[in-house]
């Protein structure tokens, strides 16, 4: 599904990613682990398209997405949740929502309307405040619009970046039930998580990000991998 | 009393309606100034040059024999080319710095200037205008009013309509507003945002050179005419809110109006300071202007 | 961790006064090369008896402060005034006033001009200072328009024929006196007004108070929460903006001995912006070389073309897309990138 | 020998630029003339061209260059009036000489006048002396409506118009000013039609013109009422653009193309012939500059400031408008004033003389008190 | 009791108490009629679900929205309404829970910008080299947030861990005596969480904290006292232990917790 062979990145000089290389199949749940700063974020904005790579590949699909831009591989079936929620301004909450439609221009209207119809009964939060501006949401509300908008695609694979970021215990729990829902219905994710025991619940495998280079990779069911990753993660 | 009857016949009542023809000319400017404004934070200092770039080109085909009606539809179409390349050669460039607004702002001023002078270079210095495509009047409970500006503002209300439907309607808008605001994160949902920039951009210009066909046979011909409309546009654009359709069909017809029944009372040099004091005073009062969404700006 | 670095590291390209010359930021040392040569050009100028490019430099340098007043809004705060030109037309209109109907004293009509300048900016701030953004830019638009328009009906202030007749007058120092009809002595007083302008508003603008209005610059909301009054820091550079542009203003009618209302239209203000992104926005350097240049510019092209305008504005256009901090920004980069290659020996 | 230098600065961009466009053409082409008849005292005359950009700072910095860098003996061509006083003063502090061949403003030759200026075109005041006769006879008692740019040149030119007319019998109904460039006339119409007037004067130039006089034949207003205006107000750039609109509107002005002396005659042929267009007032006057300044050369035998200034005080030379004399008090040309008519017929537009007032009876009297 | 407050001082005198707070947008009632006292050199916590207010009741406090209803006191002076500028000269500064920094300046004058108010006013015409404290503070900040090797970068260009880190220095360069920090650990990793928990707690005694989080061990463990909101009302208050126990906020915020 995903295959991403010796990814190198910089912005400007810095080089932020020095040689990355990491697999999803279809239906997996990959974590992406690492302390602050160590480059997670922008491995998912370079499979995005928003960071070129300075070499390396990127597969999708069997699509190499060298020289992609983001709206052709968001097309190709790819959805985003960025870290920093990326609401847009001046546009309301159902605006924003439909903006997720996009992604599939030739769906039937119909299949449209029964999408947003299902988000908004997900997130009933959300439904209450179609018609206020996005940015005006709560930090928690503006996550669940971000889940939200990807959701109301066609995406195959979701790269999902701090989703329980400033949600209460109770969304956390929503959010973890939609990523092992969306798994079963054959969606590959590609989540980073600082919630990490949570996030090896619903994961498959693992990679831990260390200054730019995959460092581990293991099996989310393995007791000793998790052992080596905490142990990499907590210090 | 007679007197009164009279006044309002034939001074007041004319009055309202001429300014009414100005305002929807008013409007036709404002249109694509504002959806560029509103839409991509644009501020299209050569909107102006691009309306006489219409009005020329008009006059050019009109020489060559081309018919008012078919003008109506080939200029504006003629123009798009020409908003998407200039979107995509320069616009394009800053579009994305942080100082877009005063980016833009600049870029269009000095391509306003250049396209200023092309045209005289290319047109000479002196007037021209085509001739009155449609001629008479009809006079309305004794009011004269030209045909033309009949058609005008009829032409002009259904224009406004049709672009609010396009715009609004469609979800089109609110697609260029997020393209706009974070190409990122819009292009990973799906939009194709260079071409979105560019159609906007084209899409106001062919505005522009429309609005140039149909007011070039009461305003005439010349390279700076440019300059004439696009401050009350501008004022229009702000006091209706950015991006704002409604807004600016109201702002427009609202100032034209106090324009048209100040320049009764007081010496008509003095509309241009009073609807600029208009404009600072809805700016302080409702900084957003009256229609626009705060999150615009 | 000592001093020295810690100014390098606060804003590489706008570094902190120099208390010793070696320590002198990059800007400053064009701005003293910039010096070097405006009084070489002077003595070249005198040497062969040019009292016209000499005046035209004067009057260049008069209008490097003008776009050196949009340059503190715009380069510093981030408020593009599309009206300065109201503020240089006013301190323009008192200056020559003074000078003809009340005495031809220097001192007296720059005092005047100041004291006009600041209470107009004042006004004019606080209105304009409502607004952000774009309505800004329309704003300042608008009230030099309607104070344009105000001047050009005014009998007074002779319409739109402006007041001509503006007597030359010398200038006492203590012992010295210089005549503004010499071409020289004027020159080198407007040059030496103009340092002082740079150097006082260069070190205001490395002062907190300047670093505040960058930080207004870049986000606007989160400064009251640090404890400033952004609204004030505004108010106050709008104010400082326009008592500089009055002060430039009021050199004008000593040059040319005229003024007209022209002076106030949008074409001035407009220049003076053109002037400062060619030059080089936020350096203040840049507005000061950026109007040498133009105006030599239009000088030569305005003779071999009539066609200056698309000459102008193509360069104003390339500046924009090529060189974001105009031509000193372009030379403070190739400076700094040979300043780093040469520290990056380990 | 060194050619005589003379230079232009003329509006070459901008709004005023059809006019600068005509100075250049007058000049130019009289430049030529005189050039291929042997020049002046046996020298070449050489003009040196400078955009004036209707803004007398720019002006003032080009008239500079001129005098001090190319060293000209002479200089014309400004438009704006506020240039030509600038310029006028800088001329005075270079010890040089200007004339004005555009400018209407009455100050440059009245109360603020200056020894080294001089205009050789009509002042604002003489134009309605022609208008006013050419009114009170066709019109007689007309009931006049006054509408005029709203600027300091457009209220003294209706506040001159309505005092001639006045004394000439015509009544005044009422008057409004438009700001300058305005774009709608349509807005005042109401007012136009409820004062009911017979005749409509007008002082707006180039494109005003050409929109007030479209959107007055657009409402039907051109009918029963008969326009005229100042001598700027209709020339050869917009009466293309005005058309029929243009029809029997009456003018005071100091040129026609129509005038029927074998000199016009001569003029406006070359002048077609150069340009594929009629001259009209500017370009007239401007050519008849050269003339003026030849024969001041030619009498003072030099170029030399005092000598040519003194020359040119008093005296009179041929233009294609006639004979004009240089007031020596106030250095205001003298020439008959023309009431034009404008005749839209298939064949073009003419501008036929319909009356005429001797230039001593339209001068007005000297006001300038300064040498 | 926890660690944090055994070595209170300062007493248990009101820093900052907040009298039936209220403010509503359109329809909405975001904050209704919310009281409760922040005791000095204490850590107050405020919880709740996601859309609860929380942040509003910030806003409301640090002066960003005024409240059409209620009352704010800062050491028992009436602050309700006051602009944040003159908030924070009166000692109370924050952080926010969307980050909100200097984007385009270096990491360093972001802090010495925040610092800048420990100097005398003229001091802002004055060159900053004679702004030592507050450059010493910058300096000291970077240090203690691990930002030293970031000090040039723009602000815009570190990750997002990075600048929840400095967006709590800013907070704290100002030196106030009432902090407000949204969410502070949101986005950071799991030994910047403890280590910024570990932080609070060393704060708190010379300064009062109101902390909103969502991180309930973090919480449990930091707190003297916690208040519990939802839809806009205060529905609990009391001692960690205390309101974890109580059903009604089970009920709103733990869910099946
Ligand atoms: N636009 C940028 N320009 C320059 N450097 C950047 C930029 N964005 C990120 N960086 C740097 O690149 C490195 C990796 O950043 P990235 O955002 O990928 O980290 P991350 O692992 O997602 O961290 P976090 O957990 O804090 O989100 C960081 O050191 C950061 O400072
Ligand atoms: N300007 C506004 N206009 C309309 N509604 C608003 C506005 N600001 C906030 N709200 C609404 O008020 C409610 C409270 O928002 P607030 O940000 O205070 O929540 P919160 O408790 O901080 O939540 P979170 O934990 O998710 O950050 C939310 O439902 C939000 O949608
Ligand atoms: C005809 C004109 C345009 C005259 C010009 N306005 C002047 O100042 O004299
Ligand atoms: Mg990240
Ligand atoms: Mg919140």
């Amino acid at each position: 599904m995903l295959s991403i062979e010796n990814l190198h990145a910089h912005y400007g000089l810095s080089h932020v990613l020095q040689g990355v290389s990491l697999q999803a199949g279809p239906g997996e749940v990959v974590g992406l682990f690492g302390r602050n700063g160590v480059g997670k974020t922008t491995i998912l904005k370079s499979i995005a398209g928003w960071v070129p790579a300075s070499s390396g590949t990127i597969r999708f699909g069997g699509v190499d997405l060298a020289g992609q831009t983001p709206d052709t591989i968001a097309r190709l079936g790819l959805g985003l949740v960025p870290e920093d929620r990326r609401i847009f301004p001046g546009l309301s909450v159902e605006e924003n929502l439909r903006l997720g439609l996009r992604q599939c221009p030739g769906r039937a209207r119909r299949e449209n309307e029964q999408a947003i119809g299902q988000a908004f009964a997900r997130f009933p939060r959300l439904a209450e405040r179609r018609r206020q501006l996005g940015t005006t949401l709560s930090g928690g509300e503006q996550q669940m619009l971000a889940m939200a908008r990807v959701m109301v695609g066609t995406a195959k694979l979701l790269l999902i970046d701090e989703p329980t970021e400033g949600l209460a215990p109770m969304i956390v729990d929503e959010i973890f039930a939609i990523i092992t829902e969306l798994k079963q219905a054959g969606l590959t994710i590609l989540l980073v998580e600082q919630n990490i025991h949570r996030a090896l619940d619903v994961a498959d495998r693992f990679y831990a990000v260390e200054r730019g280079r995959i460092t581990l990779h293991g099996e989310a069911a393995s007791s000793a991998d998790r052992a080596r990753l905490m142990e990499m993660v907590a210090v | 009393m007679a007197d009164l009857i009279d006044y309002l016949q034939f001074v007041l009542a004319p009055q309202a309606l001429n300014g009414l023809s100005l305002g929807v000319a008013v409007v036709l400017m404002a249109l694509g100034l504002t959806i560029i404004f509103g839409l991509l934070d644009v501020i299209n200092m050569a909107h102006g040059e691009f309306y006489a770039m219409g009005a020329f080109l008009a006059l050019t085909l009109a020489g060559l024999g081309v018919g008012f009606w078919a003008l109506l539809v080939l200029v504006p179409l003629l123009m798009l080319p020409i908003g998407w390349l200039a979107e995509r050669w320069l616009i394009a460039r800053v579009f994305h710095s942080r100082d877009r607004h005063i980016l833009t702002l600049l870029l269009t001023f000095g391509l306003g200037m250049i396209m200023e002078d092309l045209l005289k270079l290319v047109y000479g210095p002196n007037t021209q205008r085509p001739e009155n495509p449609i001629e008479g009047g009809t006079e309305i409970l004794g009011m004269f009013l030209p045909n033309y500006r009949l058609f005008l503002i009829g032409f002009g209300l259904a224009l406004i309509a049709a672009v609010w439907v396009v715009v609004f309607r469609t979800g089109l808008g609110a697609m260029v507003r997020a393209a706009a605001f974070d190409k990122d994160m819009a292009s990973s949902l799906g939009v194709p945002v260079r071409r979105v920039y560019a159609g906007t951009f084209a899409f106001g210009v062919a505005l522009a050179g429309l609005s140039g066909v149909l007011l070039a046979p009461i305003y005439s011909v010349f390279p700076t005419m440019g300059r004439d409309f696009i401050l009350m546009a501008f004022t229009v654009v702000i006091v209706g809110g950015m991006g704002s359709i409604q807004g600016a069909v109201i702002a427009g017809l609202l100032l034209t109006q106090v324009q048209a029944l100040s320049s009764l009372y007081i010496s008509p040099v003095w509309s241009d300071p009073l609807v600029f004091g208009i404009m600072v005073l809805v700016l302080m009062v409702r900084p957003q202007g009256l229609f626009g969404r705060l999150g615009h700006a | 961790m000592p001093e020295a670095t810690l100014r390098t590291l606060s804003d590489p390209g706008r570094a902190g006064p120099a208390s010793r010359l070696s320590r002198l930021a990059p800007v400053h040392w064009l701005a003293l090369a910039f010096l070097a040569a405006a009084l070489g050009f002077a003595a070249v100028a005198w040497a062969t008896g040019n009292g016209f490019y000499l005046r035209l430099a004067t009057e260049a340098l008069i209008f490097a402060g003008l776009a050196m007043s949009v340059d503190l809004l715009l380069g510093y705060t981030g408020l593009l005034s599309l009206g300065q030109a109201l503020y240089f037309g006013l301190g323009a209109y008192v200056s020559a006033l003074v000078l003809r109907d009340v005495a031809p004293s220097f001192w007296l009509s720059m005092a005047a001009a100041l004291l006009a300048g600041g209470v107009a900016g004042l006004i004019g701030g606080v209105i304009a200072n409502r607004v952000k953004g774009v309505y800004f830019a329309l704003i300042t638009f608008g009230l030099a328009q309607v104070a344009a328009k105000s001047v050009y009906n005014t009998r007074a202030l002779g319409a739109s024929d402006g007041l001509i007749g503006i007597p030359q007058i010398s200038i006492g120092f203590g012992p010295f006196s210089l005549d503004t009809a010499d071409p020289l002595s004027f020159f080198l007083l407007v040059l030496g007004l103009t340092v002082a302008a740079y150097a006082g508003l260069a070190y205001l603008m490395d002062a907190p108070f300047g670093r505040t209005l960058a930080a207004i610059r870049a986000n606007e909301k989160r400064v009251p929460f640090l404890g400033f009054n952004a609204w004030r820091y505004k108010l106050a550079v709008y104010v400082l903006a326009a008592c500089v542009a009055a002060l430039a203003g009021a050199l004008y009618p000593m040059l040319r001995g005229f003024v007209s209302p022209e002076l106030m239209f949008f074409e001035t203000s407009g220049n003076a912006v053109i002037t400062v992104i060619v030059g080089g926005v936020g350096t203040l350097v840049g507005p000061v070389v950026g109007s040498l240049l133009l105006t030599a510019l239009r000088s030569v092209v305005g003779s071999w073309t009539e066609h200056h305008l698309i000459v102008v504005g193509v360069i104003f256009m390339l500046s924009v897309i090529f060189l974001r901090k105009g031509l000193v920004g372009a030379l403070l980069a190739r400076l700094s990138r040979r300043g780093e290659k040469g520290r990056a020996t380990p | 020998a060194d050619p005589i230098r003379i230079g232009v600065v003329t509006p070459l961009s901008g709004t005023y630029a059809p006019i600068g466009q005509q100075v250049r053409w007058g000049l130019e082409l009289a430049t030529k003339e005189v050039n291929a008849a042997g020049g002046i005292l046996g020298r070449q005359v050489e003009l040196l061209f400078e955009d004036e950009e209707a803004n007398p700072a720019v002006a003032t910095q080009k008239a500079e260059k001129l005098f001090q860098v190319n060293k000209v003996d002479f200089l014309t061509g400004t438009v704006n009036s506020g240039s030509t006083l600038a310029v006028g003063q800088l001329a005075e502090r270079n010890g040089r000489l200007i004339a004005t061949t555009v400018s209407f403003s009455d100050a440059i030759t009245t109360d603020k006048c200056s020894p080294n200026v001089f205009r050789v075109n009509a002042r604002a005041g003489q134009q309605s002396a022609a208008l006013a006769e050419w009114l009170a006879k066709d019109k007689p008692k007309a009931k006049v409506y006054y509408l005029g740019p709203d600027y300091e040149m457009g209220r003294s030119t209706v506040a001159a118009f309505k005092q001639a007319a006045e004394k000439t019998g015509a009544q005044s109904t009422g008057e409004v000013f438009a700001p300058l460039g305005s774009k709608d006339y349509s807005q005042y119409f109401g007012q136009l039609r409820a004062a009911r007037p017979s005749v409509l004067y007008t002082s707006t130039a180039g494109n005003d013109t050409v929109r007030l006089l479209t959107q007055m034949s657009e409402y039907g207003l051109l009918r029963n009422l008969t326009i005229v205006g100042a001598s700027g107000t209709v020339t050869a750039q917009n009466i293309g653009a005005i058309g029929k609109a243009a029809d029997g509107f009456v003018t005071g002005v100091g040129y026609s193309a129509e005038l029927a002396t074998p000199e016009n005659k001569a003029f406006v042929a070359a002048f077609r012939k150069a340009y594929d267009t009629a001259p009209d007032l500017y370009g007239a006057d401007s050519y008849g500059l050269i003339g003026f300044f030849k024969a001041a050369v030619e009498k003072a035998g030099s170029t030399d400031t005092d000598a040519l200034r003194k020359a040119m005080e008093g005296l009179s030379w041929s233009t294609p408008q006639g004979t004009k004399t240089m007031r020596a008090g106030d250095h205001q040309a003298i020439q008959d004033m023309y009431a034009v008519r404008i005749a839209a017929d298939g064949s073009g537009n003419r501008f036929d003389v319909v009356g005429t007032v001797p230039g001593d009876a339209a001068i007005g009297p000297d006001q300038c008190t300064r040498f | 009791m926890t660690a944090a407050s055994l070595k209170t001082v300062a007493g248990s005198a009101c820093a900052l108490g907040v009298r039936d707070l209220s403010v509503n947008f359109g329809g909405l009632q975001a904050v209704a009629g919310v009281g409760f006292d922040a005791a000095a050199g204490r850590i107050t916590s405020v919880i709740g679900p996601n859309g609860a207010g929380k942040s509003t009741l910030f806003n409301l406090i640090s002066g960003a929205i005024r409240p059409t209803g209620g009352r704010v006191t800062l050491d028992g002076a009436d602050v309700t309404g006051r602009s944040p500028d003159r908030l924070l000269a009166a000692g109370l500064a924050r952080s926010f829970q969307i980050t909100n920094l200097f984007f385009e300046l270096p990491v360093l004058e972001n802090l010495r910008i925040a610092a800048q108010v420990l100097e005398r006013p003229w001091h802002a015409l004055r060159p900053v080299g004679h702004s030592r404290r507050a450059l010493a503070k910058a300096e000291a900040l970077l240090d203690r947030f691990s930002l030293s090797a970031k000090a040039r970068e723009l602000a815009g260009n570190l990750s997002h861990g990075e600048q929840r880190r400095l967006e709590i220095a800013v907070a704290l360069a100002a030196e106030p005596r009432v902090l407000l920090l949204d969410e502070p650990t949101q986005g950071m990793s799991h030994g910047d969480t403890a280590d910024t928990g570990a932080l609070i707690r060393s704060l708190a005694g010379e300064l009062t904290v109101l902390l909103i989080e969502h991180d309930i061990g973090l919480v449990m463990s930091l707190s003297d006292h916690v208040v519990v909101m939802a839809q806009g009302r205060k529905i609990a208050e009391g001692t960690p232990t205390a309101v974890r126990a109580d059903p009604a906020v089970q009920a709103a915020y733990f869910g099946h917790g």
